[in-house]
């Protein structure tokens, strides 16, 4: 039907596999990104070098590593407009703790439980109070940016106690020559790969986002299965703060302001539906990678600044418009 | 002792009372065809013994015990499992996946679980077969035809040992050959003991299959009586309001 | 032919101040094109994104410029990117600097003292208003350290002590509850919160503002200062900004505003390029190029920014 | 059916009367806004003061107008992220073109265009090519703004040529001792109302958001219609920002950042639904006042300006929380 | 002259034939019972009819005209008109609403034209009164029954005057007492002159109403006489694929 915008579900495939994955977005938006290494290899001499590259992957690794749990929200037909103020919040919340002297196990833990509480909110209010994803979450974007300065009484902290080298090693450093934070991508990646394909939590989640009714009415928890996706997110955007503010070496309240919609647009780049039902782990990892060589190359290539953002914008479209007019001919 | 008794059922959607002080039972093995002009209330019956919504006044009794369900899936886990008049179809899954919808099968060790994708299908595969439908359990439910989706629906009720199966308008888009099928499915369960609700619009259909039929006009339980005691026509002038009581 | 790149990053594109820098930057080229060099200028689209910042300058020191000048958002985190690097290419800071233990990183500072700055708001306010009384600072965006800075040093000079947290009655000197006032960067927002907090506080004797956001809206800004352009006139009511941006220079010229502390941000620019040239040539510079600060009042207004431009 | 999070239609009631009223969203938030008036006019003696009043309406006029046009993107079952970045781009336009010596009306043609043009843009890719409105209004965000640094060099424009005095005015001035955006906005809330009540296009837009392929099979001209609407909003935006820039007196390329976000808040806080085919021009009003009422209280009853962000968020979830648990006995 | 014909249809969905070389025609006054299986092609045609989809091949012909309706639209403005399987309703609009949609009735002067709503409720009334439903024009549709539904999109072909109209098993939610009333209203259709393909797997509602049968499998037509000539045992043949062709 040319007349409905109808998306293939990246989960489930019917037809034969060669034309699946013709009509598949991710695999669209995997080949753009894979052209657009090759020609910027080309292009500049500094690209393809390992610092680069190196740089590349772990830029992105923190956006990647989000848009993992949103995919999980967006395939539930929901929305975290939270991660950002979520990423501010365990980031200061890491950064007191440590500060304060604590060992970085406790940082850890309290950043995390931090992250998680907000996503708990966020679940509780979706899923058992019934409330608009969009409205709950724009919300606590409000309120979690206000804890954080709250918190951290709006210092820029940047002394981490007895474990700062740790956390500084963790998030900043590389094992094998790859950083720290690419690897854990790759992990939770895999894991989240295999969970939305092999677990009855990843099938129940597709089955919320395809009928919510239809999921009720068999037997699907669709309360408990709606409010994990949220917690499950606000882990990631906790997983990603230990890590950013190793990196970075230093928390303002002002850590991940804007995230949100970064991380919304790889997962949806990355071919995740935000009417539901649809999305993969490997999508949501391409689709930050694509933004972020994208951003990478502008700067490589000297392009003039005020023009950085048409650039952005138009290869966003461009990714999602490719894959919209290749499968365009055979519906 | 009854399977599955109502007492004094009622059912108000604000202004609206879609049930009213509706009671009926229903014995191990027994087949009831319930009627009733669009509208009548009859899947709001459904609705309400499948856990979907609470009755605004009156009680349920499985198997005498009187029950409660907040969620379908407490409807399920007695024993309860239905054919709903919209399907309850995820488009974006497969056949297969739709039919074990909420159980799916699992295999590994210990907490280490996986889905069962092969048992799944094959065992989706062999319940289509058994409803003589050309369903294909691999393919998306987005792109099937109106029975093959129903069959689907169907297929469902099929994975559990059933006390009671409830079925709201089961053969409405399905074509001649598989009404056959689900005819004789209805009194395949009806021997194993399995007591069936049978929703339908469908005189013939109810006629062949019912051991009784109760008729609904306008919320309201109008007859309740053996098949053999009645008569097509009869039940056509209660429906329609024609007959007041039978 | 190959010019070899000197990059100017500042905080954020979105804020007109920069812009200013890069003007400088601009007017350095003349000189830098005729050496084989040129000022380019970047940074992250909005302030807010400190992340970006530093995923700018690493994206820069791999492609491999002649020097680069920071204006760092998140300074400690521009100094551990710097640590981990362990980078060739000569760095400076200009507009904000690193923190004191960072300072060996870069090769030299380019601005001015954000600290001396609020002291010197402090100072152009006791002279209106000797006896202390009742203010409200106005900040921008929350994490922005040379904003805060600037608050610290007003509180330092007008409580008379080092690192005070708030004004609670030294010398006189109160800061009403509600305040500071957090505009992020934004004209609109800082209007219309100034005018709440008039609204509210009829009793309020001065606004302090730390950046000059409320005035780059200078007809909303007229419209929030008409209920107390006489008190100003008459000087019951003091406002001081930092800044000296063409809008507020219009808003002191009409006494809608007491005293402008401007830096000089377009020389700023210039400085920060040509520093950046000495270092790629391989010349040494100073450790600390403070471009000055310009103070404005009703008196100096038409005269009072000729060193500057 | 206590298990759905459906949303009743704002435009079309069952029922009684009565029982209708009790079940919209709109009436719940109208409500809590004038409950929050009336305490604030006691627990302050500036909140009823004429200049607040004056200064409140006028405040929430520019985000109320966009949220007019927003609502109708919404009720499609769209999203418009770009609505920031228009008011950018718009406000630079007119901005440049005046400074240019141009008049006044040349000024707003050309503003007015720009947004115009951005909101074909989105409607042609969304509509036409059948892309999602996330992705692409995402991209346009970035993109306008963009455009709008290149358009005016990054340079504040303060100087507005020689019909300067006439754009001051119209923004910034009033007429019967109500602000002109506020008069504005009144006119555009009444048209809109008409026109989602009482046209074929306001009936259409709500059918194609409650079942698009149900809308086209029917002939409704689905394509047209969902292109319109971003038309529309850009030009809602695009009138937003000649105002904001009357009343400014000033423009940077900053103008209307995050605005999108306000927008959106203020939409579905006054009830329009972002599954579609639910929504008001009353509601979007209404939102939009409540959100700034929740502001203005904050900066009057002096709270700690950590904490303020709390209270935004939490009243905004707690204005459509109450709604919902007024709703939840009789479903 | 034939009203519509079809010549030599196919249409494929990637590699699913749903129709192979469908050929077919339809008097005025004339009413065509098309019966097969699930999945056998039926609602494609009638999709194709409709402007719904472009066929893959062939040509199809209105009162002797080649046409090619590329949205709905079209059709309609050919004189053809729907009912499609899945109703096609707005579930956030009222029923009057609904049967209006895409040519809501306005009244004013020249631009100023406001929709009409008193009018569309009045006649809506009146159409569902003649369907003998008890649907209330005011009414969400997001709250009716199946069978309610049903009228609405039944009652929508009513609003012009149609040279041709199709329905998609426009009787499989319907009670009793109103397929009496569908299939009356087939009838008056066929007095007036109008030409109506039903689609619809109750053998008996066929045998009444159609002039003709035609039997789809598997995406070919199989059969295709008059019903005087052929009997319900011959078509269950045909749909079930135990006679090969009529
Ligand atoms: N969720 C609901 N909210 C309000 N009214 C409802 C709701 N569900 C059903 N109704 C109303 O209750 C009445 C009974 O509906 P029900 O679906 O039980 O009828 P039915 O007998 O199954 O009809 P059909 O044969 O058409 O399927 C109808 O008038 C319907 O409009
Ligand atoms: N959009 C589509 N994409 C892919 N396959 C489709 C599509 N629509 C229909 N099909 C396939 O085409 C075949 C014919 O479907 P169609 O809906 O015409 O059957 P039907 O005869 O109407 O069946 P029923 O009696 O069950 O309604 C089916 O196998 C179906 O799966
Ligand atoms: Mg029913
Ligand atoms: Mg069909």
């Amino acid at each position: 039907m040319t007349s409905l915008t109808s998306h293939d579900s990246g989960a489930e495939q019917t037809h034969t596999r060669w034309s699946g994955l013709l009509a598949n977005q991710v695999f669209w938006v995997a080949v753009a990104t894979v052209l657009a290494c090759i020609v910027l290899s080309f292009a500049t001499n500094s690209f393809a070098t390992s610092q680069n590259l190196f740089n590349v992957t772990r830029n992105f690794a923190f956006v990647a590593i989000v848009a993992l749990g949103m995919t999980a929200v967006i395939v539930t037909a929901g929305i975290d407009l939270s991660v950002g103020s979520t990423i501010g919040l365990a980031g200061v919340v890491i950064s007191v703790v440590m500060h304060a002297g604590f060992s970085i196990w406790i940082g850890i833990a309290a950043a995390l439980l931090s992250a998680v509480a907000v996503g708990l909110v966020n679940g509780i209010l979706i899923a058992y109070v019934g409330m608009q994803p969009f409205v709950v979450t724009l919300g606590m974007l409000s309120v979690g940016r206000s804890l954080a300065m709250v918190i951290s009484q709006n210092r820029t902290i940047f002394e981490f106690g007895p474990d700062g080298g740790k956390l500084l090693a963790l998030g900043g450093g590389s094992t094998f020559g790859i950083a720290n934070p690419v690897l854990v991508l790759i992990v939770l990646a895999l894991a989240m790969g295999f969970i939305f394909r092999f677990t009855r939590w990843g099938r129940h989640i597709f089955a919320v986002g395809g009928n919510e009714r239809a999921a009720n009415l068999t037997g699907v928890p669709v309360r408990r299965r709606k409010c994990s996706v949220y917690v499950l997110c606000g882990l990631m955007a906790g997983i990603a703060a230990v890590l950013e503010v190793g990196w970075l070496g230093a928390v303002t309240t002002g850590l991940g302001t804007g995230d949100e919609l970064r991380v919304i647009a790889a997962t949806v780049v990355g071919g995740a539906n935000l009417m539901g039902g649809v999305g993969s782990a490997f999508g949501a990892v391409i689709g930050a990678a694509l933004i972020e060589v994208i951003r990478n190359s502008l700067i490589l290539l000297g392009v003039n600044s005020f023009w950085q953002g048409t650039f952005v914008g138009s290869f966003i479209i461009l990714a999602v418009l490719f894959n919209r007019l290749s499968r365009s001919g055979n519906d | 002792m009854a399977v599955l008794e109502l007492n004094g059922i009622s059912k108000h959607f604000g202004a609206i009372r879609a049930l009213n002080n509706v009671t009926l039972s229903l014995e191990a093995g027994e087949v009831l065809g319930l009627m009733g002009d669009n509208g009548a209330g009859k899947s709001t019956i459904v609705k309400i013994i499948a856990g979907n919504f609470l009755p605004s006044e009156g009680e349920i009794r499985v198997e005498g015990r009187p029950v409660r369900f907040h969620r379908p899936i407490d409807a399920r886990d007695n024993g309860i499992e239905v054919v709903y008049q919209d399907l309850a179809l995820c488009d974006n899954l497969t056949a297969a996946a739709n039919v074990y919808l909420g159980r799916e099968l699992r295999r590994g060790i210990g907490p280490f679980k996986i889905i069962d994708y092969k048992t799944m299908y094959s065992r989706s595969r062999e319940l289509f077969a058994e409803l003589k439908s050309e369903t294909r359990p691999r393919d998306l439910v987005r792109q099937m035809s109106g029975g093959q989706r129903q069959a689907v629906a169907i297929a469902r009720t099929r994975l559990s040992q059933a006390r009671i199966v409830l079925m709201d308008e089961p053969t409405a888009a399905i074509s001649v050959r598989q009404v056959a099928e689900v005819l004789q499915l209805i009194e395949r369960l009806r021997d194993q003991g399995i007591a069936v609700i049978l929703i339908s619009h469908r005189m013939p259909d109810v006629f062949t299959v019912a051991d009784r039929v109760a008729v609904m006009r306008r919320g309201r339980k109008v007859a309740d009586k053996r098949v053999a005691d009645s008569s097509p026509e009869e039940v056509t002038g209660l429906i329609t309001g024609a007959l007041e009581v039978a | 032919q190959n010019l070899k790149t000197l990059a100017l990053v500042v905080k954020g594109l979105d804020n007109p101040y920069f812009d200013l820098m890069h003007q400088g930057c601009e007017r350095a080229n003349k000189e830098l094109k005729e050496n084989g060099y040129t000022c380019y200028y970047t940074g992250p689209a909005t302030a807010a994104d400190e992340g970006a910042e530093v995923q700018i300058v690493d994206d820069l020191l791999t492609k491999g410029v002649a020097a680069i000048a920071i204006s760092p958002s998140n300074a400690p985190a521009i100094a551990q990117l710097l640590k981990r690097r362990k980078t060739n290419i000569p760095v400076i800071t200009a507009d904000a600097d690193f923190l004191k233990k960072d300072r060996d990183l870069r090769k030299a500072f380019v601005g001015t003292d954000n600290h001396e700055l609020g002291v010197d708001l402090a100072k152009q306010l006791k002279k209106h208003m000797a006896k202390g009384g009742k203010i409200c600072l106005v900040l921008g965006n929350s994490a922005a350290a040379n904003i805060n800075e600037r608050a610290a040093g007003t509180r330092d000079e007008l409580s008379g002590k080092e690192g005070t947290e708030k004004l609670t009655g030294q010398n006189g000197w109160t800061e009403i509850s509600g305040c500071p006032l957090y505009t992020d960067d934004d004209a609109a927002k800082g209007n219309q919160m100034m005018a709440d907090t008039l609204t509210a506080n009829p009793d309020l004797d001065a606004f302090v503002l730390e950046g000059g956001w409320p005035l780059f809206a200078p007809q909303a800004y007229t419209q929030v200062t008409n209920p107390i352009k006489g008190k100003i006139e008459s000087g019951d009511f003091v406002i001081v900004s930092a800044d000296t941006l063409e809008p507020e220079m219009q808003a002191l010229k009409d006494h809608r505003v007491n005293a402008l502390v401007g830096q000089r941000p377009e020389q700023m620019g210039y400085d920060a390029a040509m520093t950046m040239m000495k270092l790629a040539e391989g010349k040494s510079v100073e450790n600390t190029i403070y471009t000055g600060l310009d103070t404005c009042t009703w008196d100096n207004a038409d005269n009072c920014l000729k060193g500057s431009k």
